[in-house]
């Protein structure tokens, strides 16, 4: 099987899709000809033709609104945007519109859209090119949100996404576009060809939504996390010697919540992980999730870590990061008491 | 130093407020049939006066005159004028209901009939029409059946939209009606995707939308328009300008700098300024625009200008805004009065077939409420099922909602 | 002292801000000649001037952008979004711009705005004019929130708000604009007049931001509510006879944790109610918070009482609504184990 | 049935690729001094075909020529050009630095300084700009110290923005320069804030804001204009319209139907279209707009018809999407080259003189890097201290920031 990296990965996902459906279709800033700024849809304007991938003007609410037109039509639309941090000014279309025209149209119309944005820290972008915006699409009904961690898994969610009949939102953790990072900025780039995730079928399979995986398994702790922490959870885990469990939880909404449960009834122990602003972030609606649903087997608090409550600094890439050494901090913490 | 001028904050008045003399003197109404019609192939920037004159067919002694005159069958005719005094009929029931309690909310189209209706009957069947919340008009003139749309108002058992929409905020596939969205303007860059999207397909169908004045404020529209620019997508976009956004008036939103219509120049975009009561006007615009769109040539921006006759909502009480008397000094008249006028000028009807017209549209919507009402009011427990409250977020149920479901015992 | 509305609350505290402050500045959709669809701003433009309060375009984004240059030219502009259901289309300015001018300009700039809306259910708004958005600003870093629950408060908060250097979100329950309500809607409505703290000076006075208030004193049981809520969980309290403490948030960001933490130690329960829908909701930063400062304290799980994770429907206003029946389930369970 | 086409979708497409030749035959370029200055209190609708055409004022013989001819002194066009050549200077230096492995990330200014240089030396001092990241002219042609600009690409200990910000998304309010945002077009309606600010106060500060071609079409762009349409504010709305948005060409935006200046028609605002490459008619333009917007008359929206001669930044390389000598067959040419040539042509500079200019601007560079890195790079760990990253979230420290400050041991 090929090794991919989880940009070729998803750009195989996209040609499937293309060449699978004339439905599908594929547009944003600089997507086109280009083939996108982390060349994401590169080569694809070329074999598919100029009305199947093609650019946009730089306005977010238009392009999303012509989406969801375009899925009430019965299209599958596509659309990136250029990062996550370029996300609000669509928020209104996103959360009004596209999560609601199923609901408020009595299922009359639905919006089959898939949004594609690189998110998060790792890469020096300051606080516009970082941001982890989940948690602002988990609290709106009707909308699905999907963090791969892995070419593989980056593949399979995406396709699913494609295939699925409701709005997605797909956050890709732009620091793992070329490999796999596990927080340790300062030591060598790994390539994916390396991980084993990184073998990905040339052809169509789907990776279902909804489920999580277990990245690592452990006793002691669990930890819930997703997207690029996933890798830092790991690295923790061995660089402590803690027998962390390493849930990859994958799809945020709707949940996996057997498989949290099913972890955290066993360790007793919780460690919740993501790189978004900690204060109302969706590491808090895993805590309210896990206590609601394993009080009685917790043995300790449920501990966070999380970006800082500031914005994302570019000067203090790796202060802000939550990298190896907050998550094992965590780790203790939660093995404490 | 240079002697400067000290700056200072202009906040747009209306010249009319309650108590004052309803005053239009400053809108000029230019003769009906003063102006030609240019080919619909025509380059943007040889139609840029269309944006700022009006186009009317309709004149003084209800003859209808010049290149615009769309020459219908009166048969054609007498069908919008059903429609529109229905439109009529209907809402006037409804606010009725309103104050009756048995509906919460209810958005009039008084004044406007013409906007939604002529266009409804100009464009084709499987064009997609995708409105704001006053064109109950255009579904109207469609054929959608009365008591599907008042079972909505009434959000009883037969709902269509099983309870979870305001009253008007409809959708109506079947009839190419789109799902009304309570937040403005989202649905205008929508139409210019759907109509991107036929012309994906290769098919032949047109996206129309219609838009407040004051909504034309919202980012919205712009990328509405600046997208059927772009990608040349066959779709019409009306601004319905009535004037006033619930008690603001239209200079609010830049209508006492220029014309509504002329936001299209800027875009590269035709532009076409409308006399919105005038039916045989809207219905001639509309038929250019649609076969300009059809012939791969792009969208147009039409500006149907015409005056919101009664209250925003069953919310609102326009009078502590406005003269309460304005509509009737309005020049552009009532849509109703001047079709009819019409067709009576042309021998094609009589008052005494009016009266008839309105009678039976009056008798029709009264057995529509009744028979609604014999389905069931919200207000008398008649409604979707709870568990209609639960279903449709997603295609299928996941597990949370449904355990919620479980537990709000649905 | 008189008696006020919340109404006359809201429009006391711009009226007397407004003659204190000649930076001071209100607009907004329909808020001028008119006085506002809720009428918050009645007579403040007869009083104070047209270029004191006036009318704004309908351009949520564009209204909030224009007070942001105010702010950056030294006055305090206070903005109306018509409903919080609105408040989308601004989404961008608010959080990309006014929370983050401060940090980016190293304190160059900064943005005193407050930005009002009325927000929540119980006025059979459907789901386009109910919708509680609150947990979409206090993940924001830079951003404050305030939710009121009585004239006193909110006249109280409206002023501190308008004198806070940094932007607010000021979220008023709109079901209270007119009296308390306990979301028995089938009960004859109550005026403000007969609650105590419809008491409300005449002229300036400040409640701190930051700082809740128990609504309520009790033993069994704590609730952290804020809005309408409030009144809800009190109800609850009374008809079941549970001794519960009531704890009314008031600002939501900065979080007052010291009266949280203070309440669930005593108590060892907890229940969190909003109606915003339950999933990443506020409530479930508050149950995070909980579990991490009180842990050994919990005698049982915090129980999430909310809106359901669906739109909020029209027919369906009272089965959507989180009343004082689910309140009151939510205190049992939590004081079943 | 109608015999109907078939629509088809429309993806606008430059016509040059990588290996094309540049062709710029399609761009119709009057000649200098062909158009007049109208009176900067004209009514709009008259104004209208300026937003078509291209002022102009250096004609072929490097002569100032026609009614906008800002009849400056040399002195003052020697400063001009320093000012450009400086920015230049600091833009080559940066992208080296850069390619170092210095600094992050960098955006060049070249081909476009008489736009940003030009109106910072035609307003007043306390005018206000509202920029994107292309205008480091107009804070060097402001005075602003070369060293706390390089200290904040640098992202060093001195850096003013204490680390937190992008290479060259600067704020000097001591410069009259707002707080440069990663997010496209935010500052547009902003500057129109602050003018309306300016107005309500009863002051005579203008507001300046500048917008790339390609993020008009963002929904801010449009709120500016409308916002500066209905209040009238005092501020000038400037489109650098450099032919490119990183891949997409201006067509994306919509450059293919009209030009960017005439999306001013639409909310009955004056538009000019300007020769960008032109110091002298950048310059006349901008003056004749702030004469306006003194004058209470409200806001002007001004293309900057330029051409971006590099990269969109560091991080791109613009052989993939376009032919990589387009800049040398670009019709308008140099600013630098133009003014230089035109001091000369009048008698007040040299060839010498320039070289002397150009070999000051880059010791003068040289010196404020070395300066710079004696101060440090972040790379060796010069910055504001890791304190500086929970400061300024809020004017006063809430207990949880205080609570994470503590926990990263800052
Ligand atoms: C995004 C948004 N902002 C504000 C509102 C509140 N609102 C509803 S209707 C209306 C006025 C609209 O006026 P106009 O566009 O002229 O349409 P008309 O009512 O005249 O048909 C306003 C402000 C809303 N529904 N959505
Ligand atoms: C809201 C938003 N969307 C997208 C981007 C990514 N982006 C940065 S610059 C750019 C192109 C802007 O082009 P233009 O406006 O023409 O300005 P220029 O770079 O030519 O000066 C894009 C798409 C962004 N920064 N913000
Ligand atoms: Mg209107
Ligand atoms: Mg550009």
């Amino acid at each position: 099987m090929p090794t991919m990296t989880m940009i070729q990965a998803l750009n195989s996902a996209l040609d499937v899709m293309l060449a699978k459906d004339p439905d599908v279709l594929v547009f944003g800033e600089d997507i086109g000809y280009f083939g996108g700024v982390f060349r994401v849809t590169e080569g694809l304007q070329k074999k598919h033709g100029q009305t199947r991938c093609f650019d946009s003007p730089i306005g977010e609410a238009g392009l999303v609104a012509a989406a969801i037109g375009m899925g009430a039509y019965g299209l599958r639309p596509i659309v990136e945007i250029q990062f996550a941090d370029y996300i609000y000014p669509a928020y209104d279309q996103i959360v009004s519109e596209a999560a609601r025209i199923r609901y408020r149209s009595a299922g009359e119309f639905h919006v089959p859209l898939t949004i594609r944005t690189p998110y998060g820290g790792g890469i020096y972008g300051g606080q516009t090119h970082s941001q982890s915006p989940e948690a602002l699409f988990t609290h709106v009904a009707g909308l699905k949100t999907v963090v791969p961690s892995n070419p593989y898994d980056a593949k399979g969610l995406l396709i699913s996404a494609i295939e699925d009949d409701d709005p997605v939102i797909f956050l890709e953790p732009k620091r793992l576009y070329n490999g796999p990072f596990d927080g340790h900025h300062d030591k060598a780039v790994t390539p994916w060809a390396k991980h084993k995730l990184s073998e990905v079928p040339d052809g169509h399979y789907a990776v279902p939504l909804g489920k999580a995986a277990v990245a690592r398994a452990g006793s002691a702790v669990t930890v819930l996390t997703y997207g690029t922490m996933v890798h830092v959870a790991i690295a923790a885990a061995e660089e402590t010697g803690i027998d962390a469990e390493v849930v990859d939880l994958r799809t945020l909404m709707p949940i996996d919540i057997e498989t949290i449960v099913r972890s955290v009834q066993k360790t007793g122990r919780c460690v919740v992980a993501h790189e978004a602003t900690l204060t109302s972030g969706f590491g808090a609606e895993l805590c309210a999730l896990v206590q609601e649903h394993c009080f009685w087997h917790l043995e300790a608090p449920i501990e966070r870590v999380a970006g800082w409550d500031t914005p994302y600094p570019h000067a203090f890439e790796w202060d802000y990061f939550p990298g190896p050494k907050r998550l094992a901090d965590g780790l203790k913490r939660a093995l404490e008491n | 130093m240079r002697n400067r001028s000290t700056l200072s904050l202009r906040i747009p008045q209306p010249h009319r407020r309650p108590g004052d003399k309803p005053d239009f003197s400053t809108i000029a109404i230019p003769p009906a049939g003063s102006l030609e019609r240019p080919a619909t192939d025509a380059n943007h920037r040889d139609l840029i006066p269309y944006a700022y004159g009006l186009i009317r067919v309709l004149n003084e002694d209800h003859k209808a005159v010049g290149a615009w005159n769309p020459r219908l069958d009166p048969a054609v005719l007498i069908k919008g004028l059903r429609d529109m005094v229905l439109t009529r009929a209907f809402d006037d029931r409804m606010v009725r209901v309103q104050r009756q309690g048995k509906i919460s909310f209810y958005v009039k189209s008084t004044g406007e009939e013409a906007t939604a209706v002529a266009f409804a009957n100009a464009i084709e069947k499987n064009d997609m029409c995708f409105p704001s919340y006053r064109q109950q008009g255009f579904l109207i003139a469609r054929g959608c059946p009365l008591v599907e749309m008042m079972c909505q108002c009434f959000s009883n058992a037969r709902d269509p939209m099983k309870g979870r929409q305001l009253p008007v905020l409809y959708s109506f596939r079947e009839y190419g009606y789109f799902t009304i969205s309570g937040n403005l303007g989202t649905q205008a860059p929508q139409a210019v995707g759907w109509a991107m999207a036929s012309a994906y397909k290769g098919d032949d169908r047109i996206a129309v939308t219609f838009i407040g004045e004051g909504t034309t404020a919202e980012g919205d529209f712009h990328h509405a328009l600046n997208f059927a620019a772009v990608y040349r997508a066959p779709v019409i976009l009306n601004v319905v300008n009535n004037q006033w956004a619930i008690s603001s008036f239209s200079g609010m939103a830049g209508g006492d700098e220029t014309t509504f219509a002329s936001r299209a120049i800027g875009y590269g975009l035709p532009g076409l300024r409308v006399d919105g009561n005038d039916y045989l006007a809207v219905y001639a615009a509309a038929q250019w625009a649609a076969e300009r769109a059809r012939a791969n040539l792009g969208a147009t921006v039409i500006e149907l200008f015409t005056y919101r006759a009664e209250g925003h909502s069953t919310s609102d009480d326009p009078s502590r805004y406005r003269p309460s008397d304005e509509w009737r000094a309005w020049p552009l008249g009532d849509p109703i009065d001047r079709l009819k006028n019409h067709l009576i000028a042309i021998g094609a009807w009589s008052e005494k077939q009016h009266q008839a017209l309105i009678d039976e549209a009056v008798t029709l919507v009264r057995e529509t409420q009744r028979e609604t009402e014999s389905i069931g009011t919200l207000a008398d427990g008649s409604r979707a099922p709870v568990s209609a409250m639960f279903e449709d977020v997603f295609a299928e149920m996941p597990w949370h909602i449904a355990e919620q479901k479980k537990a709000a015992g649905a």
